[in-house]
């Protein structure tokens, strides 16, 4: 019964306590819209990620809409970024008034998503094309990592999250993720980011990437980073699986970066994953392979303790 | 004075800039084509012509300004005798000449690379230009090239030319590859496409150089006579990356060409 | 007589009011003025970032303090980013070629002395006049503007060749918003030179005053009249060439760009385009632009040297004249041998680059025009002088090259390689700066009323002669290697040992740019400070000498000119005013 | 707009008397304009012609009806041309009266023309053509093209109509002359000869 507390006030303090924060998550929404709006106005704004997210609604319908969007994306882009941190502030003052599951009474899913069938061949990758990618390499040729299986069958870089059944309310996870450039290939090679998470890209090689992710829903946006250079610090506004990465310079490099909503966990090479901190009730999760799609299952999670899930991908 | 002065640091400059040619200070890379002769014959004669002309008339303007920069404006005027009649003359015999010269000379010299067709059995390859990367492409055992398909495109599964292996049976032994190898000594004819920007098929040892253009497939055929390993660079302005993108071409002994496509091969 | 006087007098009192008089001003004086200055605006920024090109070029990892601030984002920490090094290269080629070069020597210099050589109190068109120059104006802050958006200036250089500049965002950071403005800002730049080349027609034409029959017009006159013609029809194509391109890009039609395009592994929704199509039309425009570039640069020297030299050029006004017409009418015949390589039929390649060759002809025959008419001189030194001469040698210097380029089988080697770059910086750019330098020596007097200090000159000049022939010889000889042009670094491995001529390119292109200070600071400082100028300071015989030093509103203060000479009439210290009534000495 | 102003715009005419080569400068500045208008539109008309030899399939998708509203257009530009004449006429002769209806009359057949230009574009625009899509099938190009090539005539067209307008209106201030009004002849006579272009490469060349 523990996990109803939250929603319904057994008390009248309770309920006394919660229209309160109620109350100050509205007005934290609204001192927070206006240095959001004016901080990030696109002409001075230092760092163009902040920017883009003003162009990351776009309708995709007829091919030149593209353009057409691109026409007022300057105007609309003012309005946008002015609407679009009002909005951004309510939700967070929203989440601030609803606290979020306390670890006591926080699910937990586990689980290993399987490969039945065989592999599909990786093709080697040539780096020749830049003396300083290939030497990073010169004991063990590289593959693609498609489909990456582990010992007994287990499929690796496997995203698995919560399509749905979540309020929606959720504060994004704190702790940034990572997406590393290293001897011309990403690590990881798939990337799950919560919305409005922090993801840090870095470049350890001595050659210059650009960072090509070819969003739809998101800002698709287009950056080079030096070797050395300083690491980009990207968020992602809404959901969106798959993100495509590319790197034009290095064409063969290719990453994935998933954005969903909650929590996630990435399968790892013996394909096992983990969810935390999931408030106990009814979900669908969804798990995502570059190459296979998606599958999903519905399952109930219980306070406490963990619930397991597998999935299994059958090769084409 | 300034006369003076002027006419010496013009000669100054003329003799360096004529040394720094001479001396071949900087100069063009060793030629690796049966083309390329008539090419850097070209590029000589051209040298030789206009530097000639570029002496003459940095000198003609030094010893003008030295001799008539100085007076004390006492001295009568004198006009260049026959005004601009033997000027005028000069300039159209002189330069005419070496005009029609190079117009002839230089035809034969580009009718060689362009004029001439590519002998049958010339070593094909595929070349694939992209935003900031060559790709190539070999027929396979069965000699046959499968068709493109612009949408299957995927450089992060390595499929850089949208093949379709699985249904076209003469794509299934092409060999993609990152570097180019060509067999020393035998006519290599080269079909160009371009997959985005216009971008550029530049070897300097070779004496090639020709653009991709995004919707037409240009051949250019040639032949290697040195075996090496020399550098493809871009040379037409295709985007960030341009200043990076680039590639080898490996030209090879028939036996080691063979083994090296048999890696290839393999590797796919 | 009297009464006329009076009567125009009346009818010409000045505007008042200090917007009507030097702002929105309808008067072709400060216009000019204004054209110069936009002119000379456009040269420091053009340097400022030919500098930070150069010393990212030689010190890769370098930071450039100024950068960081002007663009976190093209260059964190003040290192521009290989993007930001192309927009650098574009905002340098597109502001110097258009802003500086075509608007300075013509619409700038043009402006102020056309009406005042024929004899006319302003252009034929005063309030279109005014709207060319806003135009521009308007045009130009634009192109900066790019400098302020978040994806910074365009990446496709000034030729913007399609399909990348024509596809839009995917094709790179600058290629949304920067090129967008880019070509508006270009589309503009083509209205205003068509106004002003439309202006500069009908003046020559219907203004000129009693007795300025053709052969007595000055060179200058005569070269903007025929530059104006070319830009007539140069501009007439690029202005269309402009809005097909926005057209691409905004109406998603498909002029430019062909089917079947995968940038980051997606189809593009175009198909049917042809990016030659493209190349045909730019450089359709592009190759008259050279020589509307570099005419007026002929024009002033050929205005500016007689003075200095004390004699008729050779051949009177015909011959120079004549050449000025043949190279302006076969500029646009050639524009094929910028294509020689880029897939345009191989046989097209030999049709062009005959008429391109031909066209050296009456090239060679101006300069020798030109060196000729030093012989028996009795030259006077001002700095104005010491420029013609240096535009002389630079001339032929660049003039040269286009011997190479002209021929496709060299050409084959030598295209995209720092031997083309070299080239059109003697011929279009240094040239026609030169030129420039010596009209701007020469006509300060006229325009401010005071003279310039001429020390701080000849320092300018010797400094920048030699200096010029360090970086753009050095450039012109590297090429000969084929170090590539448009790389932001020297990555390919047969480009690494050219560093250290690079660095030294570099530092010479640095020194170069300071030097030009020494001119900035000439400029003002003799504009408040200089001494006051006479009348006609040069001993000069064109109208404009025959006013005052500013010339009044009306130019002559009333009078009627008339005209009884060529603008030639020197013979040592002796000299006869176009006006004067004394009868000819030297025969023109 | 100030008096100085004025006399700027006039200035050199009152200050000295008409130089030998006088020609009337506005009538010899649209000529100059006619000469660089005409490159833009042969430019335009370059374009279409390239991509039409450069498309397999280019689709002629004209049926009678179009030719026919073309051809409707045609005659009206046509007569309009000599209506136009006739006005410059009457001002020559200054009637007034005459002048204003033929002028009128111009106006009026020029507006004609642009309603059954805009006619078809609407009709066109019904059956789905666009700047980048071509509802037949054929080549995508060709509404670029079209669109492109008729909409700058018929932005001159209408322009040429608002001009007209303005003199007409100046001409019975008397602020303008017959002069004027021959300029602006000149310029409206240009505008159907592009037309004489335009209708055969734009309209007969696609005929079904």
């Amino acid at each position: 019964m523990d996990h109803l507390r939250d929603s319904v006030p057994s008390t009248i303090s309770d309920l006394f306590r919660k229209k309160l924060q109620m109350g100050f998550g509205c007005w934290s929404s609204l001192l927070l819209a206006l240095p959001t709006a004016l901080t990030s106005f696109p002409r001075f704004s230092a760092d163009r990620l902040t920017h883009d997210l003003s162009w990351s609604i776009r309708p995709l319908k007829f091919h030149d809409s593209r353009i057409l969007n691109e026409e007022n994306s300057m105007k609309a882009g003012y309005k946008f970024v002015a609407l679009a941190s009002v909005l951004l502030a309510l939700a967070f003052g929203l989440l601030h008034s609803r606290s979020s599951v306390s670890a006591a009474s926080a699910g937990q899913v586990t689980g290993t998503v399987k490969l039945d069938g065989i592999a599909p061949h990786q093709r080697g990758i040539d780096m020749s094309k830049d003396p300083s990618c290939a030497a990073a390499h010169k004991d063990k040729p590289v593959t693609t990592e498609n489909v990456v299986t582990g010992a007994n069958g287990g499929l690796a870089n496997v995203v698995v999250y919560v399509s749905q059944g979540l309020t929606g309310n959720e504060a994004p996870l704190s702790q940034p993720v990572q997406l590393e450039q290293k001897g011309c290939q990403y690590f990881p090679h798939v990337v799950a980011v919560d919305v409005g998470q922090h993801m840090k890209i870095l470049n350890d090689d001595q050659a210059l990437h650009n960072i090509h992710p070819q969003a739809t829903k998101n800002a698709a946006w287009n950056k080079s980073q030096m070797p050395g250079g300083p690491p980009l610090d990207v968020t992602w506004a809404s959901e969106e699986v798959p993100v495509p990465v590319k790197c034009n310079v290095h064409p063969w490099m290719q990453a994935y970066i998933v954005v969903v909503k909650g929590p996630y966990g990435v399968s790892d090479d013996s394909g096992s994953f983990q969810l935390d901190n999931l408030p106990p009730g009814n979900y669908t999760l969804t798990a995502w392979q570059e190459t296979y799609g998606t599958q999903t299952q519905n399952v109930t999670v219980a306070a406490g303790k963990p619930t397991a899930v597998n999935f299994t991908f059958k090769a084409k | 004075m300034p006369g003076k002065v002027f006419a010496v640091v013009v000669v100054i400059v003329t003799l360096a800039i004529a040394y720094c040619v001479i001396a071949h200070v900087w100069w063009m890379p060793v030629d690796i084509s049966v083309h390329g002769p008539n090419i850097d014959r070209q590029i000589e004669e051209t040298l030789f012509g206009a530097g000639i002309l570029f002496i003459a008339g940095q000198l003609v303007l030094a010893a003008f300004s030295f001799l008539y920069g100085d007076s004390k404006g006492t001295r009568k005027m004198k006009s260049f005798p026959g005004g601009a009649k033997p000027l005028i003359i000069f300039a159209c015999v002189v330069v005419g000449i070496e005009i029609l010269v190079l117009s002839f000379v230089g035809s034969k010299a580009w009718g060689s690379v362009y004029f001439t067709p590519p002998d049958p059995s010339s070593v094909r390859i595929d070349v694939q230009a992209g935003q900031f990367a060559f790709y190539f492409r070999y027929p396979g055992p069965d000699g046959k090239f499968g068709p493109l398909h612009p949408e299957l495109i995927s450089e992060g599964t390595q499929n850089f030319f949208g093949l379709d292996t699985d249904h076209d049976p003469d794509s299934k032994d092409d060999i993609v590859t990152a570097q180019l190898a060509i067999p020393v000594n035998k006519p290599v004819l080269l079909t160009l496409h371009s997959k985005d920007m216009g971008h550029s098929f530049d070897v300097r040892e070779l004496r090639v150089q020709q653009d991709f253009v995004p919707g037409i497939v240009i051949p250019i055929h040639f032949t290697a006579t040195q075996t090496g390993r020399f550098e493809i660079v871009c040379t037409q302005l295709c985007g960030l990356g341009h200043y990076n993108m680039k590639a080898y071409i490996q030209v090879l002994s028939q036996p080691d060409y063979d083994n090296w496509l048999k890696q290839q091969a393999a590797m796919q | 007589m009297h009464d006329m006087t009076a009567h125009a007098a009346a009818h010409h009192a000045p505007p008042q009011g200090f917007i009507r008089k030097y702002v929105f001003s309808v008067d072709h004086k400060v216009i000019g003025i204004q054209y110069t200055t936009l002119g000379l605006v456009s040269a420091f920024i053009g340097m400022a970032l030919s500098w930070a090109m150069r010393i990212h070029l030689a010190w890769p990892a370098a930071s450039i303090p100024f950068l960081g601030t002007l663009s976190p984002n093209g260059a964190p920490g003040g290192v521009p980013t290989p993007e930001y090094y192309l927009s650098l290269m574009t905002m340098h080629g597109t502001i110097m070629a258009f802003f500086l070069l075509t608007a300075a020597p013509m619409a700038g210099y043009g402006n102020f002395m056309l009406p005042i050589h024929v004899g006319a109190a302003d252009m034929a068109f005063p309030r279109l006049n005014m709207a060319s120059f806003w135009v521009t104006f308007v045009g130009f802050v634009l192109a900066c503007a790019t400098f302020f958006i978040p994806d910074g200036p365009p990446l496709s250089g000034w030729t913007a060749y399609a399909p990348l500049s024509a596809v839009g965002p995917v094709a790179g950071p600058g290629q949304g918003w920067g090129q967008n403005l880019w070509g508006l800002s270009i589309a503009l730049f083509c209205v205003a030179s068509l106004l002003g080349a439309l202006n500069f027609i009908v003046t020559t034409i219907d203004l000129r005053t009693k007795g300025m029959t053709l052969s007595r017009l000055p060179l200058a006159t005569w070269a903007w009249f025929i530059n104006a013609w070319v830009s007539l029809l140069a501009f007439a194509v690029l202005l269309p060439t402009c809005l097909l391109l926005v057209l691409d890009r905004l109406g998603g039609t498909s002029f430019f760009i062909p089917g079947g395009l995968v940038v980051n592994d997606k189809v593009l929704p175009h198909s049917g385009g042809s990016p030659l199509l493209f190349q045909h039309l730019f450089w359709f425009f592009g190759h008259p632009e050279v020589y509307i570039i570099i005419l007026p640069a002929f024009g002033i020297v050929a205005h500016v040297m007689p003075t200095f030299t004390r004699k008729p050029l050779v051949g009177g006004w015909k011959v120079i004249t004549y050449a000025m017409a043949a190279i302006g009418g076969l500029s646009f015949v050639v524009w094929g041998h910028h294509m020689f390589v880029s897939g345009m039929s191989p046989y097209m390649a030999m049709v062009f680059s005959v008429p391109t060759l031909i066209i050296t002809i009456p090239s060679v025959i101006a300069v020798l025009v030109f060196a000729f008419s030093l012989y028996g001189a009795n030259m006077r030194f001002s700095t104005p002088m010491l420029f013609c001469l240096g535009f002389i040698s630079l001339f032929i210097s660049g003039g040269i090259g286009g011997f190479f380029l002209a021929q496709p089988a060299v050409d084959s080697y030598l295209h995209a390689t720092s031997f083309v770059v070299g080239h059109f910086h003697f011929t279009m750019g240094l040239s026609a700066v030169f030129a420039a330098f010596a009209g701007f020596y020469y006509w300060f007097p006229k325009m401010w009323g005071r003279m310039m200090n001429e020390t701080l000159g000849k320092i300018h000049f010797w400094l920048s002669f030699v200096l010029v022939y360090c970086v753009f010889m050095t450039l012109h000889l590297m090429g000969l290697t084929g170090s590539v042009r448009r790389y932001s670094q020297f990555v390919a491995d047969f480009m690494v040992p050219l560093t250290p001529t690079n660095k030294f390119i570099t530092i010479a292109a640095l020194l170069l740019g300071a030097t030009q200070f020494i001119f900035l600071f000439n400029v003002i400082w003799s504009r408040f400070k200089g001494p006051k100028a006479a009348d006609n300071p040069w001993h000069a015989t064109t109208l404009e000498w025959d006013t005052t030093s500013p010339p009044p509103f009306d130019n002559f203060g009333g009078r009627q000119m008339t005209v009884y000479h060529g603008p030639m009439e020197y013979d040592g210290d002796a000299f006869v005013m176009q006006t004067s009534t004394e009868k000819s000495i030297a025969g023109t | 707009m100030s008096e100085s102003e004025l006399t700027m715009a006039t200035g050199h005419e009152v200050l000295m008397e008409a130089s030998p080569y006088h020609i009337e400068k506005k009538k010899l500045g649209m000529w100059v304009f006619i000469v660089s208008d005409a490159c833009t539109f042969a430019t335009f008309l370059f374009g279409y012609g390239y991509m039409r030899v450069g498309s397999q399939n280019w689709g002629t998708p004209f049926e009678f009806s179009s030719i026919l509203n073309g051809i409707i257009m045609t005659f009206v530009l046509l007569s309009s041309s000599l209506t136009m004449l006739a006005a410059v006429r009457a001002t020559q002769a200054g009637q007034k009266a005459s002048a204003n209806k033929w002028l009128g009359l111009t106006m009026l057949l020029g507006t004609v023309f642009a309603i059954l230009h805009l006619r078809e574009w609407v009709k066109m625009i019904g059956e789905g053509w666009r700047l980048f899509y071509n509802p037949m099938g054929g080549a995508a190009q060709f509404g670029a093209c079209f669109f492109s090539v008729t909409g700058l005539h018929l932005t001159h067209v209408i322009s040429g109509v608002i001009a007209l307008g303005f003199v007409a209106r100046g001409y019975n201030q008397g602020r303008y002359d017959e002069s004027h009004v021959e300029t602006a002849g000149l310029y409206w006579h240009f505008v159907d000869l592009v037309w004489m272009f335009v209708f055969p490469l734009m309209y007969l060349m696609n005929a079904r």
